[in-house]
C-alpha cells in the first residue's frame, strides 16, 4: 500500500507538478516561442491526426535497430578479438582513443560523402554513437573474465575454440550487456543528429522540419516523443538485462 | 631404469622466484624437494605468503619453475593437464551453466561422446551427493554444494590427481566438516592422488597421510608430519588430539617467526 | 526513351525555393524529379559536392565557390529574383538603415546573397559592415526567438523568416532586398555537369517545367501558395503574403542565367572578403536550356 | 625492452599504418571530398598560422570548462541528495528519465530561446550533456556506499550532518569520479554540437565555419582536433582518477 | 528494585520475524531469553542462518525485535550507541582515513576536543600494536592489521560493551589465532562485556566464559555451554580437548540437523 504510493502516485504527482509549473511559465511567451504542455499535446494530436507521426516513429526505429543491431554485430566480434588479443589492442587502441572523442555531429561531411543522404548517413551516424560503448565494454568484459574461469578451461584440456565460445563468450556475457544497454542511451541520443542528414523522415527530421517552419510546438512533440520511446527503449532494455543476471546468477 | 618405486610427483631442486612490480626478484619458493606417492592424500600447511599456491600451482602446470625439475609420472609437467584436476577456494564453476552442464564441460573437452558423458557426469553427481540439483545454476546454491559441484566436475574426467588449493576455506566450519568427510569417502573410493592446501590445522590433520609444514620467506619445507592414522579419525579423539599438539607446537614456531614480517611491513 | 532519369533536387524549405512545387504540379514525360528537402546550406552544398544529390537550389555565392574548387555543376536557371528583407525588432528605435548603427544583424551563412545585400545596403549608406555593427552567422530557423527575445536587433535572410516575424509581430521589414538591389539574383538552380551531360533531354524537361511553374506562381500566387504545403510546409497565408506585399518582394520573372548578374555578385564577394578569386563565368553557366524554354 | 616495443612502437605503427591508407584512399577522391592527412596538416598549418586555431581552441577549451564544472557543481550536490533521499528521488526519477533520452540537439531552440546566441547556449547544450551522467552516477554511487559504513558510523553515535560530510560525501567519491569521468567524454562529444548555436568562436564554430567555407579540409582538421584534445582532456582525467582509486585503496 | 544483581545484556522471550521478498514471513529468532553478564565473554556459535547475526544485531540496536524486549542496563535497546559498539567482519575501516583517522572518527562523533582525541586513539592503536602503522591508508594493511585497526577504533570510545560479528572469519588461522590471544589479553585489561560470534569451535572454546550454541529454523538457543578455564587458554591441553569433544558432539546433532535442512532446498 504503502510502497505502491511510492512507487506510483508520488511519481505522478511531481509529473502533474512539473506539467503544471510548464504551463505556467509557457504563459510569459508567446506559444511560437516557449509553447505550453497543452499546445504540445496539441500538436501531437495534429501530426497523429496527419499521419505523419506514426510514420516517422516507425522510420526512427527501424533506422535505429538497424543502426544498434550493426554496432552490436560490428563490436562484439571485434571487441572479443580485441579483448582476447591483448597486443592488438594496445597496437590500435590509439586510433580508438582517438576516433572516440569526435562528435558524430563532426562525421557529417564525411558521412554524406560515404553514404549520400537518406537512410544511410543516418544510420551511420547511430552506429557511431552506439559502437564504441559495445566495443569498449566487451573488450574490458573480455579482459575482465576471472582467470579462474580460464584455468579450469586449459586443466580440463579444452582447446582455444572450445574455451572461447563456451567460456570467454558467456563468461563476458553480462559485461557485454551493460555495453549494450550504454549504447541504447547514446545510440538513441544521436537519432535526432543522425535524422538532421538529408533525411527526409523519421523523428529528427520531424523535429528539424518542425524547426524550419517555427513550429515550436512541434519541434517540443518531438523532443517529447524522443524521450519517451528512449525511455521506453531504455526501462525493455533493463528488463532484458535484469534476466540475463538472474539467469546467469549476477543479479541474484 | 632405476629400481626404487618411483613416485607419483616428483619435486627435485625447485625454485620459483617472481618479480615483482618495482622489479626486484623475490624468491617464493627455495630449493624445494618433495616426493608424493600415487594415491597418498597430502596437506600443505603454513602462514600467508609461504608459497603454498606457488608450490601447488607448478606441480599442476600452472606456472613452471625458474630452475629445478616438477615431474608427474616420471613426466616433466608443462601444462595443465586433465589428469591432473585443480580445485579452487572459489569453485571456478560456470555461472551460466548448471550443475550438470559444469560437469559435463570437462568432459566435452575431452570430446567424450554426449551420452557417455552424461552417464559419467551423473555418477559423479551422485558420488557427491547432488543428484537432486543437476539443473540448478551455481547462484542457487550454497557455498558448501558449490564446492561439491567443483568436486564433481573434477571427478567426472577420473583423474589420477587432484590438487586443492584450500578448497574449504570460504565454507563455514559445519559445512567444512561435513565436506571433508565426503572428500575422505570418495579419497577412499577412488584412491587419487590429493594434494590440499589448508591453513586450518585440524583439517590438515584430519584429512592427511602426511602433512607438509611450510614456512616463509623464502618459501621452503619446514616440517614433514607422518600422520599414520586411520581414516576415518575422530577428531576428538586423544591420538587426534597428540598430533594436533605437536602441529600446533611446529606451527607456532613457524608463526612467530611469520608475525614478526608482519610487524616489520 | 524507355525508363524515365530520376534527378535528386535538393533544396530548402524556404519560399525562394518554391519552383520546387514544379515537382508535384509538373507532369514530366522523361524527367522524374525527386525533391530533397535540406535543413541549412552546408548540408545542401556538401550532398552536391559528393554526388549524392543531382541538382540543388544554392545560393549564387555558394554554387560559385562550389565551381571554383572544381565541383563539376552548372547553373541551368535561376530559382527566383528578389525575395528576402532586412527584418528588424518591433520598435520605434529602427526605422532606417543607419539606426543599426551598434546593432547586431544576423545572416544565415557568410556565404549568402544577404551577406553581400546587407554589406551593400551598409556601405551606400556609410557604415562601416566590421566596425559599426556586429554582424553574426545564424541558422535562419532560430531567428525569430533570437529577435523575439532580444538577442539580436534584426537579420536579413531568406523569406518565410521576414514574413514570420512580421506575422508574429516581433519583428518588421526594414527594406526587402528589391530595394536593396533591384532584381538581384539569389539561389541559383545547380546542376551536376555529368547529368547534363548524359541527360540533355531530361534536363531540359525539367527547365521547361521549373519555367511553366514560375509562369503560374507569377500569375495565380494565390494558387500557388496553397498548393506549396506539400513542398514546403509553411503555412500557405505566409506564403501568400511573400508573394503578393509586395507584389515583387518575390519574383519569378526573367530565370535566364546571365554573366551580367553573376558578375556584379562576384565584384561584391571580392569586395567583401568572402571570396579571393573570380570563378570563370562562361564554363558555370549554361543558359541554353532555360532559353530554349523560354 | 619487450613492453616498451609493445606499448610504444607498435601502436606507433598502428597510426602510421593507419594515416598512410588513409593517404591512399584519399587519392580516389579529390581533395575536396576527402582530404589526405597531408591537405589535413596543411589546414591545421593554416589555421595555426592564422592565428585562428589557438583561439579557437582556447575557447572551446574554456566553454567546456565551464560547462562541466555547472554540471559537476549541480550534479553531484543534486545526486547525493538525491541518493540519500531515496523518496525524493522516485518521485522525480521519472522526470529526468523522460528529459535524459532526448539529444542536447533536440534543444536548440529553447537554447536560443533562454540563452540567446554565443558563448550561453553551447555552455547549456554540453553543460546538457554532461550532467546526465554526473548526476546518475552520483545517485548510484550515493546508493552503492556499504550499509557496513553508515552502521559504523550510527554506532558511534555520528549525527546525520558528519555521516553525510565525513561518510557518505568521500564513501561515493570513487563512484562519482568514474561518473565525472563520463561526463567528460559525453560533455566533449557535444562541444562541436553546442558551438553550432549561433557561436562565432570555438572549434565546433571553426567546423561549422569551414564547412560553409566548403573548405574539408578543414574541417577534417578540426575533427582530428577535437579527436586529440578529447583523448589529452580524457587522459588526464584518467590519471587523477587513478590517482585517487590508489589514495582511496581502490584500484591498488 | 528487585534485589538480584541485574544482568548487563537482558532478552526475554526475543522474537524477530523477517518479511521475504516472496511475501511470506520468516521466523529468524524466535521466544529466545539470554542473560549476560557484565564483563562477560560470550561466544554464539551455530550454523549458518541460525540467526547469530539477527541476534547480534538486536543487542546492538539495529534491529528491532518483532516482540519481547532487549534490554542492556536495564535500559530498552532501541537504536545503537556509542557505549556498546559492534565490529564487522569486513571491518568497516573507512579506506580514504589512516588507520589514526578511522580511529579518531568514533571519537569525533563524540566531539571529544582534538587534543584528547589524539591522545586516546594513540593509546588504543598502542593496545593492538599498531602504532608504528598509524599513518597508513587500510589498503595497506593485512586482514589482522586492519581488524586491530577496528578494534582500536572500538577501545578508543571506551565501551562497556563489545559486539563482535565473526570478526577474524576472514583471516588465515595463523593470524586469527595471533588475535584470538591479543582479543583476550584486551579484554582481560579492559573487562569490556563481549558477545563475539563465530563458528568456529576451537575458537569459541578458546575465547568464551560461556559458548551459546544455537540451532536453525527457526533459530533459538540449543545449549549453552560454561567454559570454566583460565584465560589464556592453552588450546592443546587435556581440559580444552574436553571442552572440544563435548561441543563437537553437541554440534554434531545440530549440524546433521542442519544439513538435513541443506538437502531440503
Ligand atoms: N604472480 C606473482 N607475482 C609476484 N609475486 C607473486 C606472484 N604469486 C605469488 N607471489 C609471491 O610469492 C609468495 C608466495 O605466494 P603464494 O600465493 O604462493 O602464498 P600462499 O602460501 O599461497 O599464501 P596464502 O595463504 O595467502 O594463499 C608471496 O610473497 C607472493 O607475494
Ligand atoms: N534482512 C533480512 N530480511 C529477510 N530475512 C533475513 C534478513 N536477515 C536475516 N534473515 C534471515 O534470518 C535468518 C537468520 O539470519 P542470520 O543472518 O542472523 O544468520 P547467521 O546465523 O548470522 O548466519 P551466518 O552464519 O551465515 O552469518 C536467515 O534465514 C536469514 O535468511
Ligand atoms: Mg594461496
Ligand atoms: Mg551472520
Amino acid at each position: 500500500m504503502r510502497s505502491w504510493l511510492e512507487n506510483y502516485v508520488v511519481p505522478l504527482l511531481t509529473v502533474v507538478a512539473f506539467v503544471l509549473i510548464w504551463q505556467i511559465a509557457a504563459r510569459r511567451y508567446p506559444p511560437e516561442q516557449f509553447p505550453a504542455p497543452s499546445d504540445v499535446v496539441l500538436a501531437i494530436k495534429e501530426l497523429s491526426d496527419n499521419g505523419v507521426l506514426w510514420t516517422n516513429i516507425g522510420i526512427s526505429l527501424a533506422r535505429f535497430a538497424a543502426a544498434y543491431l550493426m554496432a552490436v554485430v560490428a563490436g562484439i566480434p571485434l571487441g572479443l578479438f580485441l579483448g582476447r588479443f591483448t597486443r592488438c589492442h594496445r597496437a590500435i587502441d590509439p586510433l580508438i582513443q582517438v576516433l572516440r572523442p569526435i562528435s558524430p555531429i563532426a562525421w557529417f561531411p564525411l558521412a554524406v560523402l560515404w553514404f549520400g543522404i537518406g537512410n544511410a548517413p543516418a544510420v551511420f551516424i547511430i552506429f557511431l554513437a552506439a559502437f564504441y560503448p559495445v566495443l569498449l565494454t566487451t573488450i574490458s568484459a573480455v579482459r575482465g573474465v576471472p582467470a579462474v574461469y580460464l584455468k579450469v578451461s586449459t586443466n580440463f584440456g579444452a582447446g582455444a575454440f572450445l574455451t572461447f565460445v563456451r567460456v570467454i563468450v558467456p563468461a563476458a556475457f553480462p559485461g557485454i550487456m551493460v555495453g549494450l544497454h550504454i549504447a541504447v542511451g547514446t545510440g538513441w541520443i544521436h537519432l535526432v543528429a543522425g535524422e538532421m542528414l538529408g533525411a527526409q523522415s523519421g523523428l529528427g527530421f520531424m523535429i528539424v522540419d518542425a524547426r524550419n517552419f517555427l513550429r515550436t510546438d512541434q519541434v517540443m512533440a518531438g523532443m517529447l516523443l524522443v524521450g519517451l520511446l528512449g525511455l521506453a527503449i531504455y526501462k525493455a532494455m533493463k528488463t532484458f538485462e535484469k534476466a540475463i543476471g538472474r539467469r546467469w546468477g549476477v543479479a541474484a | 631404469m632405476s629400481e626404487t618405486p618411483v613416485s607419483k610427483i616428483q619435486l627435485r631442486d625447485v625454485e620459483k622466484r617472481f618479480r615483482s612490480a618495482r622489479g626486484d626478484q623475490q624468491i617464493a619458493l627455495s630449493r624445494l624437494d618433495l616426493d608424493i606417492k600415487a594415491g597418498e592424500f597430502v596437506c600443505l600447511v603454513g602462514p600467508s605468503g609461504c608459497g603454498k599456491t606457488t608450490l601447488i600451482n607448478l606441480m599442476a602446470g600452472f606456472e613452471k619453475p625458474t630452475s629445478g625439475s616438477v615431474l608427474i609420472d616420471g613426466e616433466p609437467v608443462t601444462a595443465p593437464n586433465p589428469d591432473h584436476i585443480m580445485i579452487f577456494q572459489d569453485y571456478g564453476l560456470y555461472p551460466w551453466r548448471t550443475v550438470l552442464g559444469n560437469v559435463l564441460f570437462g568432459l566435452q573437452a575431452r570430446r567424450v561422446p554426449a551420452a557417455q558423458a552424461r552417464e559419467k557426469a551423473l555418477a559423479a553427481l551422485e558420488m557427491v551427493g547432488l543428484s537432486q540439483s543437476i539443473d540448478k545454476h551455481p547462484h542457487e546454491l550454497s557455498g558448501g554444494m558449490k564446492q561439491r559441484a567443483s568436486i564433481a566436475r573434477a571427478l567426472a574426467v577420473e583423474p589420477s590427481v587432484l590438487f586443492m588449493d584450500e578448497p574449504f576455506a570460504a565454507l563455514d566450519a559445519f559445512t567444512r566438516l561435513h565436506l571433508q568427510d565426503e572428500l575422505l569417502r570418495i579419497w577412499t573410493e577412488k584412491k587419487p592422488t590429493v594434494v590440499f592446501v589448508t591453513h586450518d590445522l585440524d583439517e590438515a590433520i584430519a584429512l592427511g597421510q602426511r602433512v607438509v609444514l611450510m614456512a616463509p620467506q623464502p618459501g621452503r619445507i619446514q616440517k614433514v608430519l607422518e600422520v599414520n592414522l586411520p581414516h576415518p579419525r575422530e577428531r576428538t579423539d586423544q591420538e587426534f588430539a597428540t598430533f594436533r599438539k605437536r602441529l600446533f607446537t611446529e606451527f607456532h614456531l613457524v608463526h612467530q617467526q611469520a608475525a614478526a614480517v608482519e610487524y616489520q611491513i | 526513351g524507355g525508363a524515365k532519369v530520376n534527378i535528386k533536387v535538393g533544396y530548402l524549405p524556404i519560399t525562394d525555393h518554391l519552383l520546387m512545387i514544379a515537382s508535384e504540379r509538373e507532369q514530366f514525360k522523361s524527367v522524374g524529379i525527386q525533391p530533397v528537402k535540406f535543413s541549412s546550406w552546408p548540408e545542401i552544398s556538401e550532398a552536391l559536392k559528393v554526388g549524392a544529390i543531382d541538382a540543388a537550389f544554392l545560393l549564387t555565392p555558394i554554387g560559385l565557390t562550389l565551381r571554383q574548387k572544381g565541383v563539376p555543376v552548372k547553373v541551368v536557371l535561376l530559382g527566383h529574383r528578389n525575395g528576402s528583407a532586412i527584418t528588424v525588432k518591433n520598435s520605434s528605435e529602427i526605422n532606417r538603415i543607419e539606426d543599426l548603427k551598434g546593432k547586431t544583424i544576423a545572416v544565415p551563412s557568410p556565404f549568402s546573397t544577404h551577406n553581400l545585400l546587407l554589406r551593400k545596403v551598409l556601405t551606400e549608406r556609410h557604415l562601416d559592415p566590421n566596425k559599426d555593427l556586429k554582424i553574426i552567422d545564424m541558422a535562419p530557423p532560430e531567428m525569430v526567438n533570437a529577435l523575439a527575445t532580444g538577442r539580436i536587433e534584426g537579420y536579413i535572410v531568406a523569406e518565410p523568416f521576414g514574413a514570420q516575424a512580421e506575422a508574429q509581430k516581433v519583428g518588421k521589414v526594414l527594406m526587402l532586398s528589391k530595394d536593396i538591389w533591384h532584381d538581384h539574383i539569389c539561389c541559383v538552380l545547380n546542376v551536376r555537369e555529368s547529368v547534363i551531360a548524359k541527360y540533355p533531354e531530361a534536363v531540359q524537361e525539367m527547365v521547361a517545367g521549373f519555367l511553366r511553374t514560375a509562369s503560374f506562381i507569377e500569375t495565380s500566387p494565390v494558387l500557388a501558395a496553397k498548393g506549396s504545403t506539400k513542398v514546403l510546409g509553411q503555412r500557405p497565408e505566409i506564403v501568400e503574403r511573400v508573394l503578393t506585399s509586395p507584389r515583387d518582394r518575390l519574383s519569378f520573372q526573367n530565370l535566364v542565367p546571365n554573366k551580367k548578374d553573376f558578375a556584379a555578385t562576384q565584384d561584391y564577394m571580392i569586395k567583401f572578403g568572402v571570396a579571393k578569386q573570380k570563378t570563370d563565368l562562361a564554363g558555370y553557366l549554361d543558359d541554353r536550356f532555360a532559353r530554349k524554354a523560354v
